[in-house]
């Protein structure tokens, strides 16, 4: 096969992965967490188009498609209208450089990581575009929140990347899948990858992270100007794509990428995502909202020094260790998430929720004091 | 708990009220369940700043300042409840019904503010000293009080508002900010 | 000959692009949350979980009148809200339609003769569907949606340009909008 | 030229409302932000001012009774309880001992359905999507038994002047005692849902705080003024129908923020099934309407009467002057007060609390407007 050949049909397989991978999260992801939330809160859900109701989603980006494009005259146009094609661009460069099984990813980078890491933050300036060129104030504070936590967030999620990339050594993701053959990096280092969880969450936009398109304080966040197809890009392409680009890297980082049981086939990395896609739901129908200011707490206060110790600690014992690293590494990490489940919990919440309700029994006429 | 004697009913809570007022109350009777104080004309913020700070009676609690249009006069009308017994008062000031003035209470009730606004909005009762008198429920036109007894408000023209297509011209407020149709 | 004229007759492409797009469109009619009296409660009880009204793919409702499809009008309209409400009529992208919801809407209710209450929401915005009651109960609604469906599916592309070209909505007829 | 600073900061004018998804129908609120900072707050009301108290002089007696629970339309006996006691006091008459206690439990099933929504917006507002679909489940349940009771889901026209419509329907006892059982369980799983939940802590501790002076001054009341602190309820203070025969307890908090107003509703929901289940056991017999003249000529005269509901005290000034239509009608609204409060406890908080507030304030329109 002459190299040209080869080149047009990896970009052929590159283009219709890419595109395929956020365009199904986008059918797939809105009709599950519309079901299962509706599960949760003792609904239904959409059922009556198509077998249980699957079709939704296509019904819902067909009509969105029909509707008519509306851009604010005050928008800055060029910017408004360009602003959803720019946060396309993470989901469908990020997922080249995932392994989808034994020798079978688009792009077998030797900087996958970097590579996934960079391209995420395209999203970053999309929605600050967005938030921008709409004209309106309730985008401009949508967008701004939005860059600010993500910005934030960026940082956990690259300090445990890190400590993936150093227990395997390489940046490339098939080495890490390759390294995780006879245990996988949860069981070593649990704490990143609930880091990571709680980081990817922040990312995605996601409940309790969902500030950036707070529907009960800023109506719609930086979409609140969008309609039309344009919404639907965002609505669906970019933000479910972008949950998928999260499952698969974590999957891939975390939970040993294609690997199963049986035998290593793409089959294990969906059933994969689709866990941590249902944790996404799990989350959103049970948690409130976070406050902009709690929120960059957290991430500066608590997560990115959590971050840094786990790095540290397990760069150390990586050092002192060269052969034999992963047992200690492993220990220390599931003794702090014991201890941060076990301890923090309860004292925070013992902290928080001081006993303040008084019960004043049913009393003669006119005791009630001020 | 308050150690002060306790005022069972509107009768004791009205021999009280009349000799914490004397001199300023025209009035002051029990009246169905309640003690109805009639001040006389220009007293009432002195009646007022009195009965709140008073320790038996203790009425710290306005329920709501309103007014009545009684065709040939006006009256405002305050709730006023205590905080430690089961008294319910009601403060009656006439004022002159072409000319309605009273002096705000709402240094002396905060919550007097915002009902003091509606009474101005709804009956046209002017607020002296109120920091900020202005309408809250309607935005009708200069001199239409709704509530007032010779009061036909004016109709607004919908038609100005009116969805005419989309190629009409526009004639709202702030239609300028018109999408584009593209 | 503009656009809308070639396509004046039906055929088996009209046809059957009408059929998929109002398929489209009546599965998938998200309405817009503005609750403005008591049937807003009545609206909000329809989509938990007694009523439902997700079964149908309208539980997706939008705080924004630019991605929604139907406005669902709950409630007294008053004189001060009357320019809002037209306002965001103006916001929402075609194609729209409008829900009167409870007797206040559709008339004005009991409180017609009042001297803040507009007496009817026909008299500032195209109404498509009109549920009495006050309040309409949650299958009230769920009905009044349901022919708002019927209308939809009855919708053509033709009608809906010709709509959106002339200017003003198109009242409901069966033959989905052609003369 | 140079004493210009480089960098021009202004304050941002945020318009919150008319229609807005946490504007609990059509409440305006004009905001001055500092960044996500509030500065000042001017509410802006009226948008369902539907000129109740005209509509009252313009009808009679009887005719403007159907209108009352269109005032605060969640809990709409209380209104009509309150305009008959203003016309039994006035034609001095009281109504037999049955109707009495048919009004309590009519009333408090109204402040459980009134306190659902109240929890549940709260929450919605807050972010959090399931609670509010959990209480309006529970809430379905209490709207059937006021179905059996009066005929109507939410206007209810029960209350007559000497009595109530119907007396209890066959089945009735049954059912809400079933309900009674299974009720306090439901509000349990409210508190694991929401009570414990670290987020919401964060977001509700601290928040809105209103000290009891505060809200004496301002002339807050029901669950807002006792989470304060100060026990005064109206069912005690100003003691009316079957309540002083009734064992019940009058939760306060003690810091006047939006938890303990949270928690206040939380116990009352409990103390109301304590009440309902007291008046079912102690239902007296006899009938429950007494004959009055079919056209109701009140004699002149004033009187104020209050009523206890879910949000505080509801309390009609009527003035007649002896013909068939009220002569003057004046309605006491405790959203409108906790309304006016805004101005002075949300300067200094985020963005995301002005709907966390308002949510802990529990404010219709319908009864704030009349």
């Amino acid at each position: 096969m002459s190299w040209g050949l080869s080149f047009v049909i990896h970009l052929i397989a590159a283009l219709v992965i890419g595109l395929a991978v956020p365009a199904l999260s986008a059918l797939v992801f809105p009709f599950a967490v519309r079901r299962l939330s509706g599960f949760m809160s003792d609904r239904l859900g959409p059922n009556r188009v198509g077998p249980a109701g699957f079709f939704q989603p296509i019904a819902d980006f067909l009509k969105l498609l029909l509707k008519e494009d509306v851009a604010p005259l005050k928008a800055d146009r060029r910017l408004f209208r360009l602003a959803p094609a720019i946060a396309f661009i993470t989901p469908v460069l990020a997922v080249s450089v995932i392994p989808f099984s034994k020798g079978f990813t688009i792009a077998n980078l030797n900087v996958g990581l970097v590579f996934i890491v960079a391209f995420s933050s395209f999203t970053v300036l999309g929605i600050l575009l967005a938030g921008w060129a709409s004209h309106n104030k309730y985008s401009l504070l949508g967008g701004l929140r939005s860059v600010a936590q993500m910005v934030s967030y960026e940082i956990p999620m690259i300090l445990n990347i890190i400590i993936i990339a150093m227990l395997v050594g390489s940046l490339s993701l098939n080495d890490v899948v390759g390294a995780q053959g006879k245990i996988w990096f949860i069981a070593v280092q649990p704490l990143a990858f609930l880091v990571f969880i709680v980081a990817g969450m922040a990312e995605l936009n996601r409940t309790p992270f969902d500030l950036p398109e707070a529907e009960s304080e800023l109506v719609a966040g930086y979409l609140t100007e969008y309609s039309g197809m344009r919404f639907g890009f965002f609505y669906g392409l970019v933000e479910w794509g972008n949950a998928s680009i999260w499952a698969l890297t974590g999957a891939t980082l975390f939970l040993g990428g294609w690997r199963g049981p049986f035998a290593g086939n793409p089959g294990w990395l969906i059933l994969k995502v689709l866990v941590l896609a249902f944790a996404v739901i799990w989350f959103f129908a049970t948690f409130p909202r976070l406050q902009v200011d709690q929120l960059m707490n957290f991430a500066w206060k608590v997560l990115i020094p959590l971050s840094l110790v786990n790095l540290g600690v397990t760069g150390l014992l990586i050092i002192l260790l060269p052969n034999s690293f992963l047992p200690p590494v492993a220990a220390f990490s599931w003794a702090s998430v014991i201890t941060i489940i076990l301890l923090m919990g309860p004292v925070l919440r013992k902290a928080l929720l001081r006993k303040r309700l008084k019960l004043n029994p049913g009393t003669e006429l006119g005791t009630s004091q001020s | 708990m308050s150690a002060e004697p306790f005022v069972t009913g509107s009768e004791e809570a009205a021999g009280l009220a009349e000799e914490l007022l004397a001199g300023l109350a025209a009035e002051v009777y029990p009246d169905a369940g309640r003690v109805v104080i009639v001040l006389q004309p220009g007293r009432l913020h002195e009646a007022a700043l009195k009965l709140r700070d008073d320790k038996q009676l203790s009425f710290k609690y306005l329920s709501f300042a309103g007014g009545v249009d009684h065709k040939d006069r006006m009256e405002a009308i305050y709730i006023l409840r205590s905080v430690n017994h089961s008294v319910v008062a009601e403060l009656r000031a006439p004022l002159d019904r072409s000319l309605p003035v009273a002096p705000t209470v709402s240094d002396v009730w905060s919550t007097a503010g915002w009902h003091e606004r509606e009474t101005f909005d709804l009956l046209g009762i002017e607020y002296e000293g109120h920091p900020d008198l202005r309408r809250i429920l309607t935005d009708a036109a200069d001199g239409v009080h709704p509530l007032r007894k010779d009061s036909r408000p004016q109709r607004v023209k919908r038609e100005e508002w009116r969805f005419e297509g989309i190629g009409a011209p526009r004639r709202l407020p702030g239609e300028e900010e018109r999408i584009n149709r593209s | 000959m503009s656009v809308i004229e070639k396509f004046e007759h039906r055929n088996i492409l009209t046809t059957t692009t009408d059929r998929l797009f109002n398929w489209a469109r009546l599965n998938s009619l998200w309405p817009f949350t503005y609750g403005l009296a008591c049937c807003a409660i009545e609206m909000i009880s329809t989509a938990m979980p007694r009523h439902d009204i997700a079964r149908f793919g309208m539980e997706a409702f939008r705080a924004t009148p630019r991605q929604s499809d139907v406005m669902i009008l709950s409630g007294t309209i008053t004189d001060k809200m009357a320019p809002v409400l037209v306002h965001l009529y103006h916001q929402m992208a075609e194609p729209r339609w409008v829900v009167a919801m409870g007797a206040c809407t559709c008339g004005g209710g009991m409180f017609w003769d009042s001297y803040n209450v507009v007496q009817g929401a026909d008299l500032l915005v195209p109404v498509d569907i009109y549920i009495p009651g006050c309040p309409p109960r949650p299958e009230a609604l769920l009905y009044g949606m349901r022919q708002l469906q019927e209308k939809v599916r009855q919708q053509t592309q033709v009608g809906l340009a010709r709509r959106l070209a002339a200017g003003t909505m198109v009242q409901y007829d069966p033959n989905g909008g052609e003369k | 030229m140079q004493n210009e600073p480089d960098l021009r900061l202004e304050e941002m004018v945020l318009n919150m409302g008319p229609q807005h998804p946490s504007a609990h129908g059509v409440l305006r609120l004009v905001l001055h932000l500092d960044g996500e900072m509030i500065v000042s707050v001017d509410p802006s009301i009226g948008y369902l001012h539907r000129g109740f108290e005209k509509l009252a002089e313009n009808r009679t007696y009887l005719q403007f009774f159907s209108m009352l629970s269109r005032l605060d339309y969640l809990a709409g006996f209380f209104m009509e309880w309150t305009y008959v006691r203003c016309i039994e006091g006035l034609m001095e008459i009281g109504p037999p001992p049955r109707a009495e206690y048919l009004r309590v439990i009519a009333g408090e099933l109204n402040r459980i359905i009134s306190h659902h929504m109240a929890i549940g917006d709260y929450l919605l507002n807050l972010g959090a999507v399931t609670p509010v679909l959990w209480t309006f489940r529970d809430r379905e349940d209490v709207l059937d038994l006021l179905e059996m009771l009066t005929g109507q889901r939410m206007m209810y026209n029960y209350a007559r002047v000497g009595g109530v419509r119907y007396d209890l329907p066959d089945g009735f006892e049954e059912q809400c005692r079933k309900f009674l059982r299974r009720f306090p369980v439901m509000i349990d799983e409210y508190e694991q849902l929401i009570t414990g939940n670290e987020i919401f802590l964060a977001r509700s501790l601290g928040m809105g705080v209103i000290t009891a002076e505060q809200a004496l001054d301002y002339g807050l009341s029901g669950p807002n003024l006792r989470a304060s602190g100060v026990a005064m309820d109206l069912r005690r203070h100003d003691p009316y129908s079957a309540y002083p025969e009734l064992d019940f307890d009058i939760p306060t908090g003690a810091s006047g923020d939006s938890f303990d107003r949270y928690k206040c509703r939380i116990e009352e929901l409990r103390q109301s099934v304590r009440i309902i289940e007291q008046a079912l056991d102690a239902l007296p017999g006899g009938p429950v309407n007494m004959r009055i003249p079919p056209m109701l000529r009140p004699p002149a005269g004033a009187i104020y009467r209050a009523v206890e509901t879910g949000r505080g005290e509801w309390g009609n000034y009527l003035v007649s002057d002896g013909s068939l239509r009220p002569y003057r009608l004046k309605m006491r609204d405790s959203c409108f007060v906790a309304l006016s409060t805004m101005p002075k406890i949300l300067p200094g908080h985020n963005i995301a609390d002005v709907v966390g507030i308002a949510g802990s304030l529990d404010l219709i329109m319908g009864a704030v407007d009349r």
